[in-house]
């Protein structure tokens, strides 16, 4: 394991103890450690927007964390949901009187903890409300979509949502909005090697040089096939396919286009995939509007990348437009 | 009839612990077939940490679990820390203010049990999760009393169901959690939850059969 | 090799097109496609300030290119100085009348490349003033600072340079702060796993598990020593004590801190460097200013990370904080 | 007086770039261990398209390395690009407009690309670059023209020279590029420039001895 960590036990620790004090101008740490609040937060009058989920995914979710996005932030241990009690401490972080969103992705362990958080905040009088991301095409099919994960559709979700929460709109509106950047998301990821949580100390799957997982999960859940890789051409071509037959949008619509890569994947990879990728979108007519490329939504050291596609509406044009004061800039 | 005593029986949680903490890269190597790969870390972590708070403490069997319950529940996060915390507690609670542990209190914990954890998790028993290990091992084990067999055979019968039950989720496709999507590629691994709990339930079970003692009646 | 590329000899040609098509609202490509250049540019009655470098290092150094930094930047095949030709047409498209400054780093084909591209502009009657960084510590003796490579203080370079030129500096003043900004420059790079040219297919050095290297450098030039991996606290300190080592400080000092991973060093790895970092930073005294953790000089898929402590004055300090509108935020 | 046809003699050219592709993964191979593993793949590039543009061509001696030379300057960048088109360039130069090529002219051209390469790069002999197989290879030509031997034999000691400079290169210590910060630890290793200049100074002789014949003195 050629890792820059100290105790495999506290790589979370270590991580948010470094991210809080480089970032001490946008963010700082709750009470409780494993909560990263904005500067900002809370924001009196303003519905608080929370989100959460496991660690190893930097700059998610933590580098979101910031004015007119994310209130507060849980952070859970790597690949694991953080506890409920921190879901509660973030929520109660950015509740600032009108009601707090959380806005996560749809796994069994978040699933859980921020319902019995939601619990406990409904016991202190803080309304809350819920939108779960669910954007990863490949982990159901479409008439399972309730059952797909959230990957980096999830971030177009905490943009959206937090404009929306900025400009003073109710936790009703916040939540409808929020709901509707997510549904108009579709994410498909493919993995080309694996990752080691360093506590396990050996890579957690295979995927065999030569071979990639197409529709891998963001901790390395196996995917709907495993193939021969092929050129980036070929495999943007069926990342475009899959995300858009999946989510049949009528020619003409406007798209932002997300491609992250996973951790371990050069920069350079991801233009040479966008170029093909941008092709293809524009061969069925849609009209790309924004694109952002780098790594946005990682998986620990994976190699891999993942496309999310969004479709555009006037509000969420306008919402993805306001700047947000994070670490990183979408 | 045979009972065992709450208030010295508090080292089963920690042996239950050590048996976690041995099983900490196996549980994880499980889960990494078609999981994330964190159940043995995780789980581990958890039960070493309660392990950690138990030591040195002369607590009962109710105030261990209790312990064990609350430290999964509020720093373990995952699908374990609720799933597990909340079984653990509701042990806890249940067998809380009772001297002696009786068959009928030990199958009313293990309900209590079962029933914290459907209340959050949405799985069924065939789904390829730990549910797959427990529910049989509580049926086995109401099945022997209500046959008139003693608390320790009872408790056998459970240890055999629950190995069983783990055992079945090999040829089971996986319908929630992570591996859900794996359709058929989940086949032929068993689930990594299925296989904690059918290390929990038999540390559990080994540790009440060997304080029995036979009550009169 | 598990990479999305194409063919391997044209991984270039590729990563510039997609670059190009993602980023159409603030860079476009000139006639010469090996080179980029800012939508704004040529700014008439601005000191063009241009780069050049080999690929592979992404987002460097194109993904510098934009208003209020670089004009223009000459793209070299990987790890390969751009050639003199395309050093000329960056020169050209950069240059709005007040001359050009090519602020690059300190590699032979480089210093080639760009005299024989000065000679041609200046045939043009295109004024050009260069500034070449060697911020890189270990690549040479103090005793012998010409010698040292450029690496990821180059980015600062450009910043200062980019903004200092923007607010209408003559060309000998814009030379003159970049000058100052890389002067005040050191950079330490650590490897823990190298890199493979596509077109070559295996790696181009090897670092044995277990092993690091200290000092290495951007295209995996062999540093000082090789080690036995130490934790993240150990390697940070001493990244620092190299770089404040050989940049001798008074207390009080404020600095800019920048660390880099070197492309498939996952994000929360440079978290936890720099929590040591900074703690050791203050410990000898100085001020953190500013601070910059991400990807932004790499080197392809190489392990590792490079640190960068840049001395501030008042003058540096506000041309940093100059907003520059680039495809990588600074 | 031994010569050999200008016009007649492009297809050096190709061949030297046959061998350069040839030798496309040694190079990067031995500039992978001290430097940065391009040089076989810049040379390669480089020496093909010029390969390409020339094929079908009757281009002369001079056409065909001023091609080249014109291909890796604008075409190729690194060091090799700037170093080697300026090298083939002056090469090219230099006979251009000769019908017939003697030694006397052979050294003149040698000399041209020498003076081409050190008015840009700084190295010097012993730094370990290819002048340490240039310098002594165009020394030892022009010493055994000094001592009355022909051509041929001026062209077969310029190839042993170049061959015992590109070798001399494994005992030196780098002092200029990539590898210069190595210090010892670029000991025991050719130098990757060095081994390139042997190959093209050895091809360009050779197709030169085999095309030599005896014009009246
Ligand atoms: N809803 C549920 N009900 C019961 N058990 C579940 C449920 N969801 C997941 N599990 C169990 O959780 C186990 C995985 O636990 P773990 O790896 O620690 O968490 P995660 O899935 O978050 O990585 C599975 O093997 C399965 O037995
Ligand atoms: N200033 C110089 N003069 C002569 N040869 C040089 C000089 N600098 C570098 N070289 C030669 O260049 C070779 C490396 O070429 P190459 O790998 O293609 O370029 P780069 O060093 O840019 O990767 C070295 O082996 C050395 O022989
Ligand atoms: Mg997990
Ligand atoms: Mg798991
Ligand atoms: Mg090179
Ligand atoms: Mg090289």
């Amino acid at each position: 394991m050629q890792r820059f960590i100290n105790d495999p036990d506290l790589v979370v620790e270590d991580t948010v103890k470094g991210f809080v004090k480089a970032h001490s101008d946008i963010v700082r740490l709750a009470e409780n450690p494993r909560v990263v609040v904005s500067k900002d937060a809370p924001v009196a009058g303003k519905v608080g927007v929370v989100t959460g989920g496991g660690s190893g995914h930097e700059p998610a979710f933590i580098g979101y964390t910031g004015r007119n996005m994310l209130d507060a932030v849980a952070v859970g241990e790597l690949f694991s949901s953080p506890t409920a009690k921190s879901f509660y401490d973030a929520i109660k972080e950015a509740h600032g009187g009108k009601g707090v969103v959380v806005l996560y992705g749809n796994y069994a362990g978040d699933n859980m903890n921020v319902k019995m958080a939601t619990k406990l905040a409904a016991k202190e009088g803080i309304e809350v409300a819920t939108v779960v991301a669910n954007d990863d095409v490949c982990s159901a099919p479409p008439e399972e979509r309730e059952k797909r994960r959230g990957v980096a559709g999830e971030i177009l979700m905490w943009k959206v949502g937090g404009a929306k929460a900025a400009q003073g709109a109710s936790l009703g509106e916040v939540r409808a909005t929020a709901q509707k950047a997510i549904d108009n998301c579709r994410s498909i990821g493919v993995g080309l090697g694996p990752c080691t949580l360093p506590a396990v100390g050996h890579p957690n799957f295979q995927i065999e040089p030569g071979k990639m997982e197409v529709g891998i999960g963001h901790h390395g859940e196996p995917g709907v096939r495993v193939e021969s890789l092929k050129t980036a051409d070929a495999v943007a071509k069926d990342m475009v396919k899959i995300v858009l037959d999946d989510h049949d949008l009528p020619a003409g619509t406007e798209v932002a286009v997300l491609v992250s890569g996973l951790g371990a994947t050069p920069l350079n990879e991801l233009y040479i995939l966008h170029d093909t990728i941008e092709s293809e979108i524009a061969l069925r007519g849609l009209k790309i509007a924004k694109v952002w490329i780098g790594n946005y939504f990682t998986s620990l050291e994976m190699v891999g990348a993942t496309l999310t596609v969004m479709a555009l509406d006037d509000e969420l044009k306008t919402l993805l437009d306001v700047e947000a004061r994070c670490t990183i800039i979408l | 009839m045979q009972t065992f005593d709450n208030a010295s029986a508090g080292s089963i949680v920690r042996s239950m612990a050590e048996r976690i903490v041995e099983n900490r890269a196996y549980l994880s190597e499980i889960d990494g077939k078609i999981g994330d790969g964190d159940h043995g870390v995780n789980m581990a972590k958890g039960f070493g940490m309660a392990a950690e708070r138990l030591k040195g403490k002369d607590a009962s069997l109710a105030q261990s679990l209790d312990t064990l319950g609350t430290v999964l529940m509020t720093e373990i996060g995952g699908s374990m820390g609720p799933l597990y915390g909340v079984m653990f507690t509701e042990f806890a609670e249940t067998i809380e203010g009772a001297d002696k542990i009786d068959a009928a209190a030990y199958s009313k914990m293990l309900h209590a049990g079962l029933a914290g954890i459907q209340s959050i998790g949405s799985a069924k028993v065939g789904d390829k999760t730990l549910l797959d290990t427990l529910v049989p091992a509580v049926e086995a084990f109401d099945k022997a009393t209500a046959d008139g067999r003693p608390f320790d055979k009872a408790l056998e019968a459970l240890v055999a169901a629950a190995e069983t039950g783990r055992d079945s989720t090999i040829n089971l496709v996986a319908k929630i959690g992570r591996a859900s999507r794996l359709g058929e590629r989940s086949l032929g691994v068993l689930d990594a939850g299925a296989t904690s709990c059918a290390i929990i339930l038999k540390e559990l079970a080994v540790g009440a059969q060997t304080r029995l003692v036979d009550a009169v009646g």
